[in-house]
């Protein structure tokens, strides 16, 4: 697979300070610290701090999440890898403006090891910190086990409603219950058609047949519940939703917001056709949208499918979604 | 009784760094069918800069003792992975023992293998059949505390009992860590961090080897 | 190729009915012209129309740019062939609040000859209407013969400067220099990785070899003007940037604003190393970066493979460039 | 001398879009080598809304000559391509001439050619040795006057000037439309436009030549 690089070893560094440079006036690393990736406009006295991190190769997550009413920093680590405590910490130390601080992350164990660990450290310098562990994909473990499941796409929703809770300097509390409570109403699936290459060997993570697509997968190249045949987009929608909806069961008049997201090179014309159709069905079950994102939001690296993420509404919830916000990825006026 | 210096220890690193820098492909692959296909690359470079600062704090005077320490910071900074943390914590409780001091006993050494074990199921709270890295360390930790026998001996029974929990994890299906969401997807294939635990293990066998030839107590 | 659509030829209009649920707050079809889509916000009494439009498959262009501080409307056509002069007109007619109607559109003879006959049918009606066809991709035409380029991904800096001077209520003929200056300062140049495939065929448009790209590539499978070996991502950005400055001579101290572009499936990683390349490069010869935008802004369905646009600023262009605006593809507060 | 009434022209237009239809996929091969691969769809799909439309308005009546007409808007709604204004300005130059006539003559209809090449040039501004389409309809319209032969005479004509004239496009290198980006890189191609031009004029020859055995005149 070809690829726009310069030495593999070198991909993630560069992208983060082509980023860096891009985004200049919204977000900075922390000196010292290069994998600390700070907003320059949010953090403030009083406000809860919010920390979000994870692996490279999602971009624009995480660094296209921090910025005025989302996250005050992120700590990003190598591919599909988590950041260690160092980079946690720094950014912990600095979203902490008095009023503690709040964790967002993906159920990785990887992640989980070294967001606890930054979080034992900074407890020792009485930060106060809460941990919320994202389990939006449905695909990856059963609804009994939802606590076992993957943070994925759906990450985007949950980063906005816990920015929006701070900006409005809710206490850590107050934000780590709605935060729990966007969570466990966030629900993702995701299917390839092809799978994404790393930079080091520009090689599938796994083999797909012509006419095979892989339902269910991760965004670090993992695989997915079931291999099928390639369908249509209309049945790829289908099936996303239909496995959405049974666990979300909403009733007539709920409303909910859309994500369809890119994993990584499916272009937008094929997007916005799934949305067309999950606006369909939502619309013939009575289900009211708010409001839908659609690009590449959460990719994992160049694999090419979609994942379908939804975020079943409440009166607060619907109302922290659409407050103003300013990132990199995301910008609401 | 030999003594191990700084810089031996950090040869020791490096034996066992190479090994798994052998082992890279095939670990990635093994991680690859139930994983993300990092550990390779994970175990590999991580081990790599555990013996670059090693070497670095050993030319700077470190003590032979102190190098766990070092060498658990700097597998942490390097390996955000699973694993990352877990030999950090293995090397860290590895490095409570030895602190301070500036050679080590050769025989003294087989003893980390039940440190590695401890300090892993610390931080991971893993358990022997959840189809992990603790199926090997485990079991290996078991043989080598059987104090009826000398260091190499103890070593080699290690080195068998990896093998042994290695090839079992195959027949597991994986409860903990990214390939438990593969559920029963996960059987017939070997556990990424049980082949490397078995690689560490016998390279740490043959790293100390040269230094215990006197064999049983 | 696989991809996620139903009939082919329903591709088209299903992604652009999607569009149009999903950004529904911001763009709506006119009822009985589907293909001409209009700003539900920004056309008001007094201010100049903006028109643009062109083909399918350039997804988030046409629509992306349609809402407040941009384009009125966009006559979208189907597949890389130009909206007739139906929809043009009726757009027209929508953009038409007495003070005139400026077309933007890229360069490309079936545009010229439908959006000609939109303006012969406007200018019966008294609507003035004027012409800017752009021309901002440098690797399609020598500089002697710049009239002949075509027109790509630059659109969207003139779209912007378009949009905000008709914000700022200029008017007809203070519109038209500005864009027009602002077509004759922006410069772009794109390189393939791989082609396209359109949703008929599913069949790569043209053919590239293991190890090849091609430089110079248009944004509808046109072949471009030299192929070679793929080169590594610092090579390519200073491949492209070498022929921009070329042509730009800028002086140390002048600013220009950057996109990097994705032409349909190069995902995010890769084009924050090309614009790291890129302002590495810039700041060493002393030009100031005004602003950058890195993403699919302008595609060509899944060709892989980027463009960068440089425009060379002015005062008042990089005020325009600045001002405020609220549509699909771009959100500035 | 034999009149055809609109659904005998819907049927003519039937004929060359059903050649074109078979065509569809080389007319897009030689588009794709110096364009964008689409000149197949733009004129197989705008033929066929031109057979559509055209039968459409027959069954409602509309006088044969008004058929050019309700073809041009086809044509142009169909197609974005630059083969759309052009194809559109050509059926409207030829409406031009049977205006309202509810039949028409067989013999009248050879001078379609020469209004296509007109409807075309004004339109699009090529000229022979551009590379277009226009060098064939040109020499086409040139063998489709010739006064002193019988109408079969000068569509026989007419195809063997379009086939030098599409011919002939190989050797030159596009200034005119998508294809003049490539300048010297179109030189060895036959150019897509006149490919399908030469398609048009022999299809109009054949669907003809049943409504005009007398030959000579
Ligand atoms: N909680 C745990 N305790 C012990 N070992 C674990 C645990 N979770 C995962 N592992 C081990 O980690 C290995 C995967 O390591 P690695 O691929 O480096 O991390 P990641 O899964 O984060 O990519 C597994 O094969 C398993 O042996
Ligand atoms: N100005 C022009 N006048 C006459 N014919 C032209 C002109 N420009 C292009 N053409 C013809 O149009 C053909 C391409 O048509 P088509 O592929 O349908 O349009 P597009 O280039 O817009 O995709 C060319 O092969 C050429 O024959
Ligand atoms: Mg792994
Ligand atoms: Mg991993
Ligand atoms: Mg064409
Ligand atoms: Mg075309």
């Amino acid at each position: 697979v070809k690829k726009l690089i310069n030495a593999p070893k070198d991909a993630v560094d560069e992208a983060l300070k082509g980023a860096l440079l891009a985004h200049e006036r919204l977000i900075m690393a922390l000196p010292d610290t290069p994998r600390a990736i700070v907003a320059k406009d949010g953090p403030r006295a009083g406000k809860v701090g919010i920390v979000i991190g994870g692996g490279a190769g999602h971009e624009p997550s995480f660094w296209g999440y921090v910025g005025r009413g989302l996250a005050d920093a992120a700590a990003v680590g190598n591919l599909f890898a988590s950041p260690p405590p160092g980079p946690i910490l720094a950014a912990t130390q600095f979203a902490d403006r008095g009023a503690g601080v709040l964790y967002i992350y993906g159920n990785f164990s990887g992640d989980v090891m070294n967001f606890d660990m930054a979080a034992e450290l900074a407890a020792e310098e009485q930060i106060a910190v809460r941990s919320i562990i994202t389990t939006d994909d449905i695909a990856s473990s059963p609804v009994e086990s939802r606590a076992a499941r993957r943070g994925v796409a759906g990450n985007v929703f949950i980063f906005k409603i816990a920015g929006a809770a701070a900006d409005r300097m809710m206490p850590l509390d107050t934000c780590e219950s709605v935060v729990r409570r966007a969570n466990a109403r966030t629900y993702t699936m995701g299917l390839a058609l092809e799978p994404g290459s790393p930079p080091e060997t520009r090689r599938p993570s796994f083999d797909l047949g012509p006419d095979e697509i892989e339902i269910g997968v991760g965004v670090h190249g993992e695989l997915g519940v079931v291999r099928q045949k390639l369908i249509s987009a209309d049945e790829s929608a289908d099936l996303l939703l239909d496995r959405i909806l049974a666990e979300m069961h909403p009733s007539e008049g709920d409303q909910v917001a859309v994500l369809v997201n890119s994993l990584g090179s499916t272009p937008a014309m094929e997007l916005y056709i799934i949305l067309r159709r999950v606006r369909q069905r939502l619309k013939a079950r009575g289900i009211g949208v708010h409001s839908c994102l659609v690009g590449p939001y959460y990719t994992s690296l160049d694999m090419a499918g979609v994942s379908l993420s939804l975020l079943h509404l409440d009166p607060e919830l619907a109302a922290l979604l659409e407050a103003p916000c300013r990132s990199a990825a995301l910008t609401l006026p | 009784m030999t003594q191990l210096d700084a810089q031996q220890v950090v040869f020791l690193f490096r034996v066992i760094a190479r090994r798994l820098a052998d082992a890279r492909v095939e670990l990635g692959a093994l991680d690859g069918a139930i994983g993300d296909a990092d550990h390779g690359t994970a175990m590999a470079d991580g081990f790599a800069m555990v013996v670059q600062s090693g070497a670095e704090a050993a030319a700077r005077g470190t003590a032979a003792g102190d190098l766990f320490a070092v060498a658990a910071r700097a597998f942490l900074n390097a390996v955000g992975a699973t694993s990352g943390p877990l030999y950090a914590s293995a090397f860290m409780r590895a490095g409570q023992r030895f602190a301070g001091q500036t050679t080590i006993a050769a025989e003294e050494l087989p003893a980390i293998i039940g440190d590695f074990a401890e300090g892993i199921a610390d931080r991971g709270k893993a358990r022997p059949g959840d189809k992990t890295m603790m199926d090997v360390w485990a079991p290996a930790a078991r043989a080598a505390s059987l104090a009826a026998e000398g260091p190499l001996a103890r070593l080699d029974r290690a080195v068998v009992a990896a093998e042994g929990g290695r090839d079992a994890t195959r027949a597991m299906a994986a409860s903990v860590g990214r390939a438990a969401r593969l559920a029963e997807r996960s059987l017939g294939h070997v556990d990424p961090g049980a082949a490397s635990a078995a690689i560490i293990i016998a390279a740490l066998r043959d790293g100390l080897a040269p230094h215990l030839s006197g064999g049983h107590n």
